[in-house]
């Protein structure tokens, strides 16, 4: 639990008078497994905030061991000791859960860097929540549309056995408009796949589409690479980000992913973003990146323009999303989450190193299956 | 310099209870949130304690009753939250917001549980008991991710704490006087039933079978009443974590919970009173502080922690008494 | 369901189990011979992975990636022999478990340290990559039939060891009795030592040759551990045979469970619910072997009778 | 002439070809105190286990007053009547004195399931363990761990428990093993003592100890009783002279 307090471009000198007039708390996951995740949002998160150049912003970032308890043992440290006024940083979904309604039910607003669980896109959703990623199913939903596109009739589709897993594969269904090979539910955590790749290859599948996030999804490609299967991948970004890809190596040469963000999306932002992220990090931005950066800029959008004191004014100013965004155009549906293109891309190398290349849009100002379910 | 354990206990409860006190008149909520939950794991591990300490039976799957705790909670909040029926298949009933209720269920379905988790494991002894039990905490962690219907891996959110009689639950210090008081109370029936025929008769049944079932006692029986009482024990305290964070999900049923539970028995000493509760005190304090060091916090645990075994037996009791078992 | 299916699913059942009992046979060996229960065991099988990792990166040589994943892992494990495990032996199972569950959590968080948070690459070598055909018209992949190979090498390399040798006959004697061999005039703590050393070098061999087909990172040894203490369990604690045997079940049963037992549920369900439900359960089944196992024999199939 | 107390018929016990046991059939009658020798592996430990219940025969009774307990488990044979000691002392070592033999009167009082009062506190456990470390001698040493005491005193404790069952018969595994010459006098003495509250079968290696106690001997040969009568009769028989020293004679 690294504690971080940072008064942007604060100097030493008047560092005890610089008074920080918003306070914003970030839980994220920064030891154990999952790790580089929330290291990608942080660090995307800070360096839109150096950049902004306020020294009135103080972000207090606490390491939530990828642990639902200790991560609401945070959220309840943010809110009665820290008192902050904006939270954020949450990578997984089960954590989010597990905070987000608490807090935002305590006139805190939460602006989500990563996840978006259905719940609180539909039934659950609230005034003080905003989500800037993503909802969860929106990366699958792609991944159908694209399928449609490039002609598959028959998928083979595999998810792990967890809440994630099912939405993921119903999002899949929900675009994709052939049949299906084969559905499969693999454990949570498995490392082999070997006996779901047998499965696809006695099936008549045409494409595979699996969401197998972290060590899973590295696992399952450099099996499947070896298999001398040659099927067609698909799949959303998270196993072909930027900070796994270099240890799936060739295996993911070719494989075709879907997501709302990409390093060579032309924008003015986004090349200023990616360039300035390298030079202070010196690695590439991901995805999850992104989204950090994402997300502080839509905060001090709103901070330009209401103090999160008058919570309707600000709420209004986070609404409007006022800001340029690394992935080109971006507004809030009516249940606060993103409406907005996402992209089909393609794993590459560049020189040594792998990376993706946008290769097309596979949905176009795309909401999400549960905004009618939203009464705010 | 050693002290009397006597005073070492007073102590400890003394500081547990004035801490929160004192965050209470500096508005420091937190610091009591933090003591709330060393007080839930104490008790959690006051339960192990019971078959641990006194009956030598190392389980490593007790996280299932903690587990078994939080979900009771979490499924009975859920239907009174969203004002749908328990279907039991026998019979329907309504969900509850009610501490009390839950905690009675939380803790029957605990000891029904360790029940029939006891009569197969305690069929073997030793290392054997300690893998069997942990398989058991497998079978459930298992079970819990894949059961969809409350929430699988992502768990079970209640958006409210549930109610207590005449108390404002959300309150932070109102919350923990809950849970002082459930532990004190706890601790009061462990050390009489550490001192009871029973107790001893567990006692001995640790030490040597033979010499048990010598004088016409059945150390088998003895045995599995213990792992009920200490399987209901750790179902309340899981039942109380899961009102703290107002969720539960299946990490209360993974291993390495089971693992931190003897750990904090170890720190503190095994087979004391108030062993789990100054483990559990030592264990979340070096959590908060170690964490606010650094990201690596881990190394330096492990380091405390090869430290206590090698050159501290008898845990943080033990040194400071200067006796290193719990009945010399 | 064809049969060149179900063969080749026996066949991914054989590579787990062999590659359960590389791990498997250093834990059995280590608490037959020492009496001690090693919860750090997977930490060596992460070391092991990590360390063909790093060499196999630098060199392009995944076999001597290989060769450092087996000394590193035999440093590692001779290392905290002799530094922490050798003040143990004598200790309550109850501070065994404390000791190298910290040690656990010393080596994950200092590889992290170490190698940072990402996954680091690791791949098959050219010569064994892409599929052969097996008899009967089976795909699979050749470095897989590799594995299945080399564990089996590795079996039978142990069963020499143990039975033919003069080492082997000391370790048997000391699962015995430890005072025999000492009065043989048999230096213990240098056997122990190389015992332990042993069973780590078993450990980083596995965790080189599935890191190569699975992800290197931080905590990929706990998983494997806590099978590998499933295997044990199941076969009977110190025995190497039961090892073997018990690998080959528990990599039979999860390897077939995952894909059958969805299929048998599809008879009175419908597809999605009989593929959650059938997952669910077979995601249990190994622990439910092992608890059925324990119940019908309490020290497992080959342990000594109490 | 009244009943035996205890009684074994026909017992027999085989581990693979190896006859253990071989139809065995003895009894003890009341007051009587009744030895059983044989050279190490004649299986005498094997044929007590199978009287307090830790084995099961292959086959043959065993009769405790006239009830048959061939079926019951230890601790039913235990609450029955049968008082035992180990050949080594099988005692709680972290305990007191005082704690191992209460724990003997709560099986004796059948109390061992209650959970509130001290067991230390409770006056009849106290009154039933005191009385029998007193006639042990051990009564000065009732709040010392069992693990300080000397090797003689475990051995005192030993009897101490089986005494606050008040069993109908006593089963003794070598009582003497590794006591002094002074030590084993003192128990023969007192084990003489104690045959009038309950009859003892014995089984000893200490010669002096038997011939001075046993009103009657049996000699177990590999697995077999091969005789059984007084002192006298035992001394003076060609078989026991045989088994005891080979084809010398």
């Amino acid at each position: 639990m690294k504690k971080l307090l940072l008064a942007a471009a604060a100097s030493a000198l008047c560092a005890t008078g610089a008074l920080a007039e918003v306070k914003v708390g970030m839980i994220t996951t920064l030891s154990g497994g999952g790790a580089g995740l929330g290291i990608d949002v942080r660090d995307g998160f800070m360096l839109a905030i150096a950049q902004s150049g306020r020294d009135d912003i103080e972000v207090v970032i606490e390491d939530d061991q990828r642990k639902p308890d200790i991560a609401v043992q945070l959220s309840d440290k943010m809110i009665q000791s820290e008192r902050v006024d904006v939270m954020t940083g949450i990578i997984w979904s089960n954590l989010a859960m597990a905070v987000v309604p608490a807090a935002v039910n305590q006139n805190v607003f939460y602006l989500s860097p990563n996840a978006g669980p259905s719940p609180l896109a539909g039934k659950g959703c609230h005034q003080n929540y905003f989500n800037v990623a993503w909802q969860n199913d929106n990366l699958h939903e792609a991944a159908g549309a694209y399928a449609n596109e490039a002609g598959y009739e028959k998928t083979f589709i595999m998810a792990p056995n967890y809440p994630a897993g099912t939405d993921a594969l119903t999002g899949y269904k929900r675009y994709f408009k052939g049949d299906l090979a084969g559905e499969v539910y693999t454990k949570l955590g498995q490392t082999d796949y070997a006996a779901e790749i047998a499965q696809i290859r006695a099936s008549d599948a045409d494409s595979v589409f699996f969401f197998l996030p972290g060590g899973m999804g590295i696992s399952f490609l450099k099996q499947y690479a070896d298999s001398g299967i040659d099927l067609p991948v698909v799949g959303p970004a998270f196993s072909f980000d930027q900070g796994i890809l270099q240890a799936v190596g060739d295996a993911a040469l070719g494989v075709v992913n879907t997501s709302q963000w990409n390093k060579d999306i032309d924008n003015p932002t986004n090349e200023a973003f990616v360039e300035s992220f390298q030079a202070e990090y010196g690695r590439l931005p991901s995805l999850y990146a992104s989204q950090g950066f994402d997300t502080a800029n839509l905060l001090l959008s709103a901070l330009e323009k209401a103090d999160p004191s008058d919570a309707d004014a600000f709420r209004e100013a986070l609404r409007a999303a006022d800001f340029d965004s690394t992935r080109g155009d971006f507004a809030f549906g009516p249940n606060h989450h993103p409406v907005q293109t996402i992209y089909a891309r393609e794993v590459i190398k560049e020189g040594d190193v792998f990376t993706n290349k946008i290769i097309g849009a596979a949905l176009e100002g795309h909401s999400d299956a549960y905004a009618a379910d939203c009464k705010m | 310099m050693t002290l009397d354990e006597r005073y070492i206990n007073g102590l400890v409860l003394i500081g547990l209870l004035a801490l929160p006190l004192w965050a209470l008149a500096t508005d420091e909520p937190f610091t009591i949130t933090l003591v709330t939950r060393a007080v839930i794991l104490a008790l959690a591990a006051v339960g192990l304690n019971l078959i641990l300490g006194i009956g030598g039976m190392v389980s490593f799957g007790h996280a299932v009753f903690f587990g078994i705790g939080g979900y009771a909670m979490g499924i009975l909040a859920y239907h009174a939250q969203t004002y749908t029926a328990l279907d039991l298949g026998f019979f329907e009933t309504d969900g509850t917001n009610s501490m009390p209720v839950i905690w009675l269920v939380a803790m029957i379905m605990s000891a029904i549980v360790a029940f029939f988790i006891g009569l197969l494991s305690l069929r073997t002894s030793g290392v054997y008991f300690i893998m069997i039990t942990l398989a058991f905490g497998q079978m459930f962690f298992y079970f819990a991710i894949s059961w969809a219907q409350y929430g699988g891996e992502d768990g079970l959110s209640i958006y409210v704490r549930n109610g207590f009689p005449g108390l404002n639950t959300l309150v932070p210090i109102q919350f923990f006087g809950i849970c002082f008081a459930l532990l004190c109370i706890v601790l009061f029936l462990f050390s009489r039933l550490q001192s009871s025929p029973f107790g001893l008769a567990l006692n001995a049944a640790r030490q040597t079978n033979a010499r048990v079932e010598t004088v016409g006692l059945n150390p088998m029986h003895l045995k599995l009443l213990a792992f009920v009482i200490s399987g209901a024990i750790t179902g309340l305290a899981g039942a109380l974590f899961a009102d703290l964070n107002r969720f539960v999900s299946p990490t209360m049923f993974s291993w390495q919970l089971s693992g931190e539970l003897i750990v904090l028995i170890i720190i503190g000493g095994v087979g004391r009173l108030m062993g789990p509760v100054i483990g559990a005190c030592v264990f979340v304090a070096l959590e908060h502080f170690l964490g606010e060091l650094t990201e690596f916090w881990h190394v330096y645990l492990g380091i405390i922690l090869l430290c206590i075994v090698l050159f501290g037996r008898g845990g943080l009791i033990g040194l400071l008494t200067g006796k290193e078992g719990a009945h010399v | 369901m064809s049969s060149i299916l179900i063969i080749e699913q026996i066949l991914n059942g054989l590579q787990f189990g062999v590659m359960l009992f590389l791990m498997a046979a250093g834990l059995t060996l280590i608490f037959g011979v020492m009496g001690l229960i090693n919860l750090a065991h997977g930490s060596l099988y992460m070391v092991g992975a990590f360390a063909a990792a790093a060499v196999a990166g630098v060199t392009g040589s995944f076999f001597l990636g290989l060769i450092a994943a087996l000394a590193a892992a035999a440093l590692a494990g001779a290392i905290i022999e002799m530094v922490v495990i050798r003040r143990l032996y004598d200790a309550a199972h109850l501070d065994q478990v404390l000791a190298t569950f910290a040690l656990i959590l010393i080596f994950s968080e200092g590889t992290r340290w170490i190698f940072g948070s990402f996954p680091l690459f690791l791949n098959i070598p050219e010569a064994l990559s892409g599929p052969v055909s097996l008899p009967g018209g089976i795909e699979y992949p050749l470095y897989r039939l590799t594995l299945i190979l080399i564990g089996m090498a590795v079996a039978g390399g142990l069963w020499l060891l143990i039975e033919r040798t003069r080492i082997g006959i000391q370790i048997r004697a000391g699962e015995n009795d430890r005072e025999m061999i000492a009065a043989l005039g048999v230096d213990i703590s240098k056997l122990y030592t190389l015992v332990f050393a042993l069973g780590a070098a078993l450990a980083g061999l596995a965790g080189a040759l599935v890191g190569a087909i699975q992800s290197v990172q931080v905590g990929m040894g706990e998983p494997v551990l806590i099978l590998a203490f499933v295997v044990i369990v199941i076969g009977g604690i110190g025995s190497i045979r039961g090892a073997f045997i018990g690998a080959l079940l528990v990599g039979l049963t999860d390897t077939l469970g995952g894909v059958f037992l969805p299929e048998l549920f599809k008879l009175f369900m419908d597809t999605g619910a009989a593929q959650k439900s059938g997952s669910a359960i077979a995601s249990m089944g190994i622990y439910i072997l092992m608890g059925l196992v324990l119940i019908w024999r309490p020290t497992g199939l080959f342990g000594a009778r109490a | 002439m009244s009943e035996p107390i205890l009684a074994t018929h026909g017992l027999n016990k085989s581990f693979g070809a190896l006859k253990a046991t071989n139809d065995v059939s003895i009894d003890l009658m009341p007051r009587e105190i009744h030895a059983i020798i044989g050279p190490n592996g004649a299986g005498k430990s094997t044929l007590i286990k199978q009287i307090c219940g830790g084995l099961r025969p292959d086959s043959g009774r065993v009769v405790l007053c006239g009830q048959d307990v061939s079926g019951k488990t230890t601790q039913a044979r235990a609450r029955a009547g049968l008082g035992r000691t180990f050949q080594i002392s099988d005692l709680c070592m972290e305990d007191t004195v005082l704690e191992n033999a209460v724990l003997g009167a709560m099986g004796a009082e059948g109390v061992a399931w209650r959970f509130w009062r001290s067991a230390l506190k409770t006056s009849v456990l106290l009154e039933r363990a005191e009385a029998a470390l007193d006639r042990v001698g051990l009564a000065e040493e009732r709040n010392s761990r069992c693990a300080n005491l000397s090797h003689g005193q475990r051995r005192q404790l030993e009897v101490a428990v089986a005494l606050t069952l008040s069993p109908r018969a006593f089963i003794m595994d070598e009582p003497m093993a590794g006591l002094g010459a002074e030590g084993s006098k003192r128990l023969t003495g007192f084990l003489d003592g104690l045959r009038e509250e309950a009859p003892i079968l014995l089984v000893e290696h200490d010669m002096d100890a038997v011939f001075a106690l046993a009103d009657r001997i049996s000699v177990l040969v590999y697995g077999k009783v091969i005789a059984t009568g007084t002192a006298d009769e035992i001394r003076s028989s060609q078989e026991v002279r045989e088994a005891y020293l080979g084809d010398e004679i």
